[in-house]
């Protein structure tokens, strides 16, 4: 038996003994489906700490990170084994968030020493959640464009400016954010990467609504916030070095969350169809929905292959341009796939709430509004076709 | 010149701002009633109804230049409502009695009279409705549901698609006759349909309309289609204006952003798209006019080019403006939603492709 | 009875005296199907020819032209009117070309007097036939980017380079040149317009095959060509002004020729669909191939009532920025018609010559590939957005 | 390995220019019988055949990989045709007497047996050909017309899909059998297919594949589908090089062209393309070899996916070649023709996606 094969044995085991009943069955095993953590994070079932526990004991909550900071110091493989377990049990991850997806990979590579023993732990036991403050409302695409300015006061930096786009930042309890340190150097120079404590003076989250109603966003104000300097993470001035490294982190992640589930976007339309539409023998009667089902149908499998040979391709090291690719592919995919189930759903596609309509419908609109986001937010789609060109083609810069 | 009074109005009180205003729930009517008397005071009401019946005695062409500018701010106000969905049937099968009676309060905008179309899971099968007009002792009892009924809330009467003995019928049914029943429904686009129940309504013979109830059916459907055509037009100009002054004026890495040669491209798409529109839209609403039998054709042409371009402009509007296109506190998003409603009201492209295909033999 | 009702009358009563009976309902009376006129041309039809001479008498051949030059001096309402009448009864153009088209136009403009009466009578008649020296092989989209080098020597210059894409060359007599007649200038600048007679020694024409086979296109050589320098068009290195004026009367024909006859495209498909599809109930039985004709035939149809409201628009004046418009549309639409066209051929959309694929399939095969071409010549596709960004948009430079 | 030798063959003795010497009309068979000698000699057309009939025992995956090199240059060579369609049905249905006569010759390239589909007006109904099998005093006669038969003139045999007296049948006939005659097609691909007429052809009881001919003729279409899509695959990723290569070397308005963020935007849109098929493709691949139950499935994927990106490489191929692209002397527009033809071989994009449908319960 070879060490995989055993380990997951060994998951098995642990897994059937640990996992508690009532959670089986219940999720995906996605990076962002489960237990937030934080400290503002309301009560939640008992179950769910206690397979936080149990997990986090074993390093399981972070499998790759170093034991040290409350990882398993497992490979990529090992853990992959372990997230497909779950999987196939239908749990939980034992904690998610931005926090594993984000940060803590970031300070793993950049952070200093001080820093991952503070803070990585506390992201593996869910005690402190994570949010980001990159964006700008000035800024958009060109997130190097930073304004906000960090002033330096003996030990410490004075935080002014203001931050947007920052998801759940009302429930986080720190953001990492990218500041101006100085602003004679060129623009993705004099860049600073540092992590905040929200429960400083001068910290204000607002909720912000999108057109499809209320949603995790918030702007994030700072007022004369004071933030010690040991808190930058890399060097003061090189933090867009970090923040890059960072985004290819949030990119892959956007990409595989929507590929986490094979064949589950042309179900949801199929599903739609049975609905809405007439059938026949088994079969969609009006042909150019059916074909237009699979239409998309292959696109999500062909995009849920790539999102395979990528990973095998890529069994070490960091995402890389391809995670320009898997971001530009799922989201147009995304949403071409709620224009083609509004228009299955006809006049039932219109439900904003309240009567004649069902929960399905009106949660389906939301959802087809909330896609067009998908292609602007970690990067709009012509940022990403802008690096494919680039980085992958090999095309000139734009004169 | 009814159309540049109309622009002029709608830019001065009616932005499409005010969506936030009359979309709350606790909204009585999801427009403004002040305003819809101000349109029917500058003749917006009466403009297509004939000058015997106190109307202006114009064509579709005059309607869809009202429309349209009504449609730059996506105004809600029940101008199509009356002049095409209650006059149209009226108009074509009204009796003398009824004529007499609706069209001059409709042409002074003071009585709402709308249709009663859509019935959930009908799609577009209008021809067929599940509503049931059955013999009774008295003449007809009506009985069955439709589903957003364009400004039920505030019609005094509907004209109502139902099954009879003799087949397809429509029926004038008094919103406040015993047995019907209203309740609001709310739609991604802010209007105020409604769901309108029938529970054997009492209906006479002479409430019902004359003539062939298909083909008046079919007229009401496609002066709709092509009306609903000129306000989409109207909105996916206003829309595309809109994302071009963004273009022009939003900076990022140094350039205003319309200096991208992708975006250009697309936008230049976009107006190619436009001016198509343009062209079919104005085309329907003349021949409705001028050369009734190239009119269906026609009308089938705008309503799915308007589908199509003013939900391409609003997709990319929203991408365009880039974040803040995405929160409600930016009009933009508007346009998309009123794109999606508008593309299924009516006929939605698959639809109107269809009807093209059969109108052109094959 | 108005003077344009008048004018109609007099047209008709024209046509049903002068008109060769062999000739009526052969042609849509565009302004590239009928005689091309020209010393090169091969014997044609007496009829042809006497209908060529009749209207050449009335200034029937160039109808809005002064009469000085050999034209009517109509306005181009009744010029319109001519052209319907004509249409009506299926005649063609009494001559069709380049010279009414483009070098015509531009000489009444830019040429002095002496060079339209030498050249605008004989175009008229269909003496003399013309063909465009613009694109030279490294400059494609970049026309101002003019290498073939003009030096002066006295009253003459001296040509020396290469023209391609030089359309019907072999066929014709004379060809309007853009030539570098300073080279220390800006690109724009620098450049003369000037016509060069054919027979001049030193000018050879080579044919070009296309992947859809042989076409009217050429290269052109010239290798030590003199000619007078009476005969520049404009002033000289002021030429780019001449051509590109030029060049807005060849897009404006590249698109009204498209859209000349109504339905056409849509009646071709459906035609197609007839030999090649399964019908039912008078409907072709495949729903998406359908709809996806009806698409193209509302384009096509709402392109026509384009081209109807920019010709209502512009009576006079010059096609400006709507011809961009016109063109992207029109060559747009054609490929993806013949795209659509192919994939009702199937299999037999295949054909190349021989056994096994009729005379129409064989014919759509080669206008498929040659529509591939439509948007790359005449200004491709690329160059006319980018004149709608920023003419009709006014969209800022590409920085 | 065997990938890497046909990618070096390609690019050393086949490039595509040689097309203008192959689809001369005099040209005897429309490829190069010395490098299909060659490619037999290193294995190519042995590869997926059993070691037991002298192949090399291996699967659908490397032939996919061989096909995508031969595919780089349009290589004509009857690989495909002798692994694919001769083969998959000999193995499947051949007797001992025919796999053991025909499959160490299939492997060694020195027999060519084709698959006979095709008939005018058939599109994609395979499984109802109008070629008949009619019971005669000897056995069986074949009468019926096929066309654009792959390799047709240089095929040994043919396996004929008919109508016999109980049902779809496979026939294997003799090229040189009476009553077969073979007439060579032009074809913008420039491929030598031909129409392949059967006259009453004498046929015996054992000249019948057996089994469900049915499910043999699936498999070989979904093999050959699979198949042509590998060569699509590897014809794509060169035609989109090539046009990436030369957006970085054109200059025009002094830049190179490659720099323009439209055309930037529309080389990446294709490279995301190609990689989904890539995926697609290799997966299919494997597939035949490891999951059967999910190769139908894949194998409609695969095709569907190489049909639209292969024909939007090719067309963007021209486009961002521009005048040059469309002349003759460029082997650009070979990517084209050949794009076009692959499209509509063994099912276009339209019959996969309903294929896709049905097999996945819609």
């Amino acid at each position: 038996m070879s060490d995989l094969e055993a380990f997951r044995e060994e998951v098995r085991a642990f897994l059937e003994e640990h996992a508690p009943k009532s959670l089986r069955g219940t999720s995906p095993c996605g990076p962002f489906d489960g237990y937030w953590g934080g400290k503002k994070h309301p009560p939640v079932d008992p179950d769910v700490l206690r397979w936080r526990d149990v997990c986090y004991e074993r390093g399981f909550t972070a499998p790759t990170w170093p034991r040290e900071y409350g990882g398993a110091g497992l490979s990529r493989k090992h853990a992959a084994i372990l997230w497909e377990e779950m999987r196939a049990m239908g749990l939980p991850r034992p904690v998610v968030g931005f926090g594993f997806a984000m940060i803590g990979p970031t300070l793993l590579e950049y952070g200093s020493e001080e820093l991952k023993r503070e803070h990585l732990p506390k992201i593996a036991r869910g005690e402190i959640r994570w949010c980001q403050g990159y964006s700008e409302p000035g800024a958009g695409s060109d997130l190097a464009n930073v304004q906000m300015r960090a002033e330096r006061d003996g030990d410490h930096f004075i935080l002014n400016g203001q931050k947007i786009w920052t998801s759940h930042a009302d429930k986080s309890d720190w953001i990492f954010c990218l500041v101006r340190t100085n602003s004679s150097a060129k623009k993705q120079q004099g860049i600073t990467f540092i992590l905040v404590d929200m429960e400083t003076p001068g910290v204000t989250p607002r909720k912000i609504d999108l057109i499809s109603g209320s949603s995790p966003f918030c702007e994030t104000f700072f007022e004369n916030v004071r933030v010690p300097v040991r808190n930058v993470v890399g060097e003061i001035d090189k933090g867009w070095t970090v923040g890059k490294a960072l985004l290819a982190h949030e990119r892959a992640n956007i990409g595989s969350s929507i590929g986490r589930m094979p064949g589950s976007g042309q179900r949801e339309l199929v599903d739609r169809a049975r609905r809405h539409l007439a059938w026949s023998e088994g079969k969609i009667e009006d042909a150019v929905l059916r074909e237009q089902i699979a239409e998309l149908g292959m696109i999500e499998e062909a995009f849920q292959l790539t999102l395979d040979r990528v990973a095998q391709k890529a069994q070490s090291g960091n995402p890389g341009s391809e995670s320009s690719i898997l971001k530009v592919v799922a989201t147009e995919l995304k949403q071409r796939r709620y224009e083609l189930g509004q228009a299955i759903g006809g006049l039932q596609s219109l439900g904003w709430e309240g009567p004649g309509f069902d929960a399905d419908d009106l949660a389906f609109t939301r959802e087809w509004l909330r896609s067009r986001a998908n292609t602007i937010e970690g990067g709009s789609s012509e940022i990403q076709r802008n690096i494919i060109a680039k980085q992958v083609l090999g095309l000139p810069e734009v004169k | 010149m009814l159309a540049e009074t109309a622009r002029k109005l709608v830019e001065g009180k009616a932005k499409v701002a005010r969506i936030r205003e009359l979309r709350r729930p606790d909204h009585p009517t999801g427009f403004s009633r002040e305003l819809f008397a101000e349109m029917a005071e500058l003749g917006f009401t009466a403009l297509s109804i004939p000058e015997d019946f106190g109307g202006m005695g114009l064509g579709l062409f005059d309607l869809a230049q009202i429309l349209e500018s009504l449609g730059r701010e996506l105004a809600p106000e029940p101008v199509l409502t009356t002049a095409v969905l209650g006059a149209v049937p009226l108009l074509r099968g009204g009796s003398d009695d009824q004529k007499q009676w609706f069209l001059p309060s409709l042409a002074a905008g003071e009585t709402v009279v709308t249709l009663a179309l859509d019935e959930a899971g009908m799609r577009d099968r209008w021809f067929s409705p599940k509503t049931r007009l059955e013999r009774s002792a008295e003449g007809f009892a009506l009985s069955g549901e439709k589903i957003q009924v364009a400004d039920a809330l505030v019609a005094d009467a509907f004209i109502v698609t139902c099954e009879s003995p003799s087949g397809l019928a429509l029926a004038l049914v008094d919103a406040k006759a015993p047995g019907v029943s209203i309740e609001r429904q709310f739609r991604v686009d802010s209007r105020a349909v409604g769901i309108v129940r029938f529970d054997g309504v009492a209906v006479r013979e002479s409430d019902l309309l004359q003539g062939d109830a298909r083909a008046i059916l079919q007229e009401t459907l496609d002066r709709a289609a092509v009306a609903l055509s000129a306000e989409m037009l109207g909105a996916a100009e206003k829309a595309f204006a809109d994302t071009v002054g963004y273009l022009k004026e939003r900076v990022q890495f140094g350039v205003p952003i319309g200096s991208f040669q992708a975006l250009q491209h697309r936008a230049a798409t976009l107006y190619c798209e436009l001016q198509l529109l343009r062209s079919a839209v104005m085309a329907a609403a003349r021949a409705a006019d001028e050369a009734p039998e190239a009119f269906p054709r026609l009308a089938a042409l705008a309503k799915a080019t308007a589908n199509e371009t003013f939900l391409h402009v609003a997709k990319e509007a929203i991408q365009m403006h880039g974040g803040v296109g995405m929160t409600d506190e930016f009009d933009i998003g508007f346009y998309l939603k009123r794109a999606q409603a508008a593309a299924v009201t009516f006929g939605d492209t698959s639809h109107h492709r269809r009807r093209w295909a059969e109108l052109n033999g094959y």
